[in-house]
């Protein structure tokens, strides 16, 4: 890759992970003022994994996500109208407010869905993958899901059926080692994920890194592979989880986890780190703050955008229950 | 012009019928493939449409049920098939969790078109983890269509029906009618999902039954008859959306109504019927709504527990006359449904 | 003498009790042993008992039930906890299949003493996936146990009934209940796992409620008083077994009955209600039993929608002035219930 | 193991896997009679593995199997009066007649139930080792169960909570690669269920055997190692199924499988091959002859009283729902 289109990479990886971020922050501002009545998973921390992968994927392929799913919803959808509308309940709101922030779909966007139950999407996209390679519409499905899915009994039968059937699916483990409160101590009979994983007929990668440009290439050699071989895979990336379980608050205090522990990974805080790198890959200061000044009106605009639009209607509580 | 099928056919010519109207269509399940395809019911898809649309799969409910899910979305329309609605509980979350809310969540952008086929009914003492039924916990949920056609016309002409619609449809067939005969058209049609149906028409009482519960309320109506009471029997088929239009014109007339539920009847739909019918009859209502069931235990094995277990046309019979205060009827030479002539092991 | 606690105290007070009286009783799901403790109630049981009789487990809802199950008929009394009623459905196959039905199973010789804790209710717009209640199809099950204590008295009395009885109880506790108040004897004591309960007496209505809809009922109850209407106030409150007694004297009595379930109507324990006092009250009621629920929906996320996916007190008003073709009664000054001063986010 | 020692232990293992098998052929003889009303799955080409798992374990240890459950039944109990009772409803069966051949529970006898869903007992059989555990009363549970069974979630929930709590629970696969008619093909995306297993903390075992004597001094030393590492273990035991799936009937013309495969395997017979390492150990033919005679003779006498015991009353529907 010539320097100048690295440079490009890194610019449009840093868009992502600076909207994603400041949306988020964005939240965290607002929510006190308790007009966002619905419980929010915030994703401040894993950015570079969304990203990376989504933004790896082409346009048209699909993702699925967690509770934590406002990375991938925004790094899918690239918008924040529908957003924020839908964390106010308001009728713009991708679902008219019926959702709330645990369930963020946008299907036109390659967005299928999000889920409150833990592993509960894994399936479904197994589904939807197989459905693309019925149709023969080479399309591929990132399916996201935390490290504590995976001790659901459903997460395995998925990855049975993928791997049997050859699906173009990518599993992706957004791995803080936290289930709520419950470290992996407490969860886990065995060593590793992967080394599991690898018995399977699919390829498996793993990373700890927090650089989303690191993760953009890990998941086009995943999809790679994929491709070659017709094999679904697994990648496991871990992160830290800045604030609490759900919620905007840090939650050091606790007691299940050290602020030292966040301290270590905040030197390698993905949003900052990309935005370092695109210093040293010869952007200036001002092109940088150009682009988050933008971002920045995105999200202002949107946010306003929510608060003044309307409530659905009544009538809309018994909308869309069937077709 | 006319022909008489059985409703394994019904079920398996609609399917047939259906894949090849919509290449969309495909059947999934454990054992479908197999030599024995679910009671018949699968035969000839593999070898019509290939195993990309007709194949076995892992023992895995839960992920299969979301699959459905998945597929559907992504512009599939996946037939999901249950040997047992006992397994389909295994796919309970993603029934109630997911499938249900799916086109609510997307703001109703999403249509969810599957249909979930799953078999109750008898076998040969299968007892308590193969007997359930169950279909009031899934209509319980709004956002899933639930229905339990008793004749071969209507397995046919619903089960297209849930093909085509455009939500989650949950279809249960009772073994026994796999081998009832009926006539069935040869062109594909429709039912309607969300009506009930007048099986026997009468004047003295209403009885409202589900699936195999229909045969033993015809066959009491039948000997009813002799004793001069004349009983209407509806088949309520259609769960959820359940429209009681049709059962309530019914008992306004009759003036009485027993509910024959092929399940449990604490919290069952035995419950819905008789509490709508309570109320949109009052003042009707000759006497109060009574309903039948299955005992309040688990399925026994042993054939007499079993027996016992489950209501047929004589302890229906023995309700109405009870409630008409007639004398016993005299069944010798009645030809009741008789598991020993019709059904053996070991399955 | 007379000691006001919450109900969140309540129940875990009768667990500690428990605990301390037979050590055969643990307790353990996800994060019941976290610094949260399930809202709470699991409270200072790892630092009085140990992490071996009160333990986090791994995100295995289907094990984790069927592990009581083991548990149990080993002979220890295990409390199983789950934050939602929604998590539990993926125990449902357990539930249903296997706990139900093991002591049957046993010819009647091996005891299942498990209680699951579900938690229902609504949170801080949660919507589709943490807002089931769903006592209706576990209750439809033979062989299992279910009650809804709404008061603060009833949740330890009937926890300690639940943990000392020898077959598996779901135990459901609403969560907007936990803050109640009510008077909580110090020591232990029972209360009966099946037999509703009147909260508050009258003479022209029935309201059967369960749940945190006592609350709405209890209050609209009170408005009522006001325009002249006395109205009796049960909580079902044992949903399986269900003996009806007390609802039908008091319908008896009144002439008219409400359900207000917290639960969706269609095939909901609303119907079984229904279709009891139908039939055991007919030609006592002067009005047929009508039902209030949740709307046919999957619950919406957004406020206003939310507000009129649940009944309430205003709700039940209306309905009540309706029948009785009262003059729309003047609310200002009345103080319900509101999320807004009792409840924030984020969960 | 002196000879003697030898010798004995054969003799008492061929006692129980002549019961089992002989009880099953009399389950074939006169199930076309119609009055044994229930479905049987029949055991016959696997005693040894039921019968040299349990026989290495204490008396008071546990067992819980599947709707295939004869063999583990019968060697845990030896019994066979209140078995054949069960299978023909009969009052005096185990379960008085209400649950079937599907569902045998003798808790006296250690054996805790069988079930008739599929992987559902593995999760109770956790929940039992867990109490033991919890009761120190040293009792280990195994817990048997297909190789279809595995590809429910629930076997991976169990066996990662096993190996988490370290509990005494050995999972035992017996593994005829087929559910039902389905062969590993359209069911297993991966290459080896004992690599995977090797991945838990937990020891893992595989034999192809039919010597149940192999089988026995396999289990030995499992159990030997559990208890040494208070790990739980699983074995994955393979063997032919010589009947249809449900039923008393061969199926080699339904096309699913080759009767070929089936004559290989029947030279390994594991009654067969033990009467004949009984011989060569020293065992006289009358001896044999001698022990087999008993055990017909139960077998005989304990379908005659099945058939002549009276069916459960009435009111024994209404029984035994609640304690
Ligand atoms: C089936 C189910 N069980 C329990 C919960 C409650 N719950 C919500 S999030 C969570 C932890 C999830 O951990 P993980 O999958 O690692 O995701 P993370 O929160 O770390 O992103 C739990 C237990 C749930 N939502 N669904
Ligand atoms: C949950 C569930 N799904 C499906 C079935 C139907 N069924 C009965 S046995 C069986 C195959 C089991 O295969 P395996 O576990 O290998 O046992 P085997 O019959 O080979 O001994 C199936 C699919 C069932 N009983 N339970
Ligand atoms: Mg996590
Ligand atoms: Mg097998």
């Amino acid at each position: 890759m010539s320097k100048i289109d690295r440079k490009e990479l890194n610019l449009h990886l840093y868009k992502h992970l600076y909207l994603v971020r400041n949306a988020e922050e964005a939240i965290r501002k607002h929510y006190h003022e308790d007009e966002m009545k619905t419980p929010v998973h915030l994703s401040i921390g894993s950015e570079a994994i969304s990203v990376g992968v989504c933004q790896a994927m082409q346009p048209q392929d699909q993702a699925l996500a967690t509770f934590r799913n406002h990375a991938v919803y925004l790094t899918k959808t690239g918008e924040t109208d529908r957003f924020f509308a839908e964390l106010y309940g308001k009728s713009t709101g991708v679902a008219k407010g019926k959702s709330g922030s645990m369930h963020l779909s946008a299907m036109d966007n390659g967005m299928i869905c999000a889920t409150a139950i833990v592993a509960s999407g894994i399936p479904v996209a197994v589904g939807a993958a197989l459905a693309n390679k019925m149709q023969k519409n080479g399309k591929v499905v990132a399916v996201f899901f935390g490290d504590g899915a995976t001790e659901e009994g459903v997460f395995w039968e998925s990855l049975n059926i993928a791997c049997l059937m050859k699906l173009p699916i990518l599993f992706v483990c957004e791995d803080n080692e936290l289930a709520v409160h419950a470290p992996n101590e407490v969860r886990k009979g065995y060593r590793s994920l992967t080394a599991i994983a690898r018995q399977y007929r699919c390829h498996v990668f793993s990373d700890d890194t927090t650089d989303v440009e690191a993760i953009y290439h890990l998941t086009q050699e995943a999809l790679y592979q994929m491709a070659e071989t017709e094999m679904p895979c697994l990648i496991d990336l871990k992160y830290y989880r800045y604030l609490e379980h759900v919620g905007v608050n840090e939650d050091f205090n606790a007691g299940y986890r050290s602020r030292a522990d966040y301290e270590r990974w905040l030197k390698q805080d993905p949003v900052i780190i990309q935005r370092e790198k695109l210093l040293s890959l010869g952007c200036s200061e001002s092109e940088i703050r150009e682009l988050e000044r933008l971002i920045d009106g995105q999200i202002e605009s949107s946010l306003a955008y929510a608060k003044s639009a309307p409530f659905p209607e009544p009538n809309q509580l018994h909308e869309d229950v069937y077709a | 012009m006319s022909r008489s099928i059985t409703y394994r056919d019904a079920i398996n010519e609609a399917i047939l019928q259906e894949m090849k109207r919509d290449e969309r269509v495909f059947v999934y399940g454990i054992d479908v493939a197999d030599h024995k395809r679910i009671f018949g019911s699968t035969r000839g898809l593999v070898e019509t449409f290939g195993p990309e649309r007709c194949f076995s799969t892992p023992l895995s409910e839960d992920a299969l049920t979301g699959m459905a899910l998945g597929a559907a979305v992504n512009g599939l329309r996946p037939i999901l098939v249950h040997m047992r609605v006992d397994f389909m509980l295994l796919g309970m979350n993603q029934i109630a969790n997911m499938i249900s809310s799916f086109r609510y969540g997307s703001g109703g952008l999403v249509n969810v078109p599957l249909v979930i086929r799953a078999v109750i009914g008898r076998g040969w003492g299968q007892s308590y983890q193969h007997s359930k039924t169950m279909h009031a916990s899934f209509a319980h949920i709004p956002g899933i269509k639930v229905v339990m056609p008793a004749t071969p016309y209507d397995a046919k002409g619903m089960l297209i029906s849930a093909i085509r619609d455009d939500n989650p449809v949950i279809f249960i067939e009772h073994r026994w009618l796999y081998d009832a005969y009926g006539e069935v058209p040869e062109e594909p049609y429709t039912e309607p999902l969300s009506q009930a149906k007048v099986l026997r028409s009468g004047k003295d009482i209403t009885i409202v039954a589900t699936s195999w519960m229909n045969v033993e309320a015809v066959k009491a109506a039948e000997v009813l008859s002799k004793a001069g009471i004349s009983a209407e029997v509806i088949d309520a088929r259609s769960i959820s959306p359940f429209d009681e239009t049709v059962i309530v014109d019914s008992v306004k007339k009759t003036g009485h109504c027993i509910v024959i539920d092929d399940d449990w009847i604490h919290c069952g739909f035995g419950a819905e019927v008789a509490a709508r019918v309570s109320e949109q009859c009052f003042g009707n209502l000759k006497s109060p709504v009574e309903r039948m069931g299955y005992a309040a235990t688990p399925c026994p094995c042993a054939r007499p527990l079993e027996n016992l277990f489950y209501p047929n046309a004589v302890s229906l019979i023995k309700k109405i006359e009870n409630k008409f205060d007639l004398e016993p009827i005299d069944l010798t030479g009645e030809d009741f449904y008789s598991y020993e002539k019709k059904f053996r092991g070991p399955f």
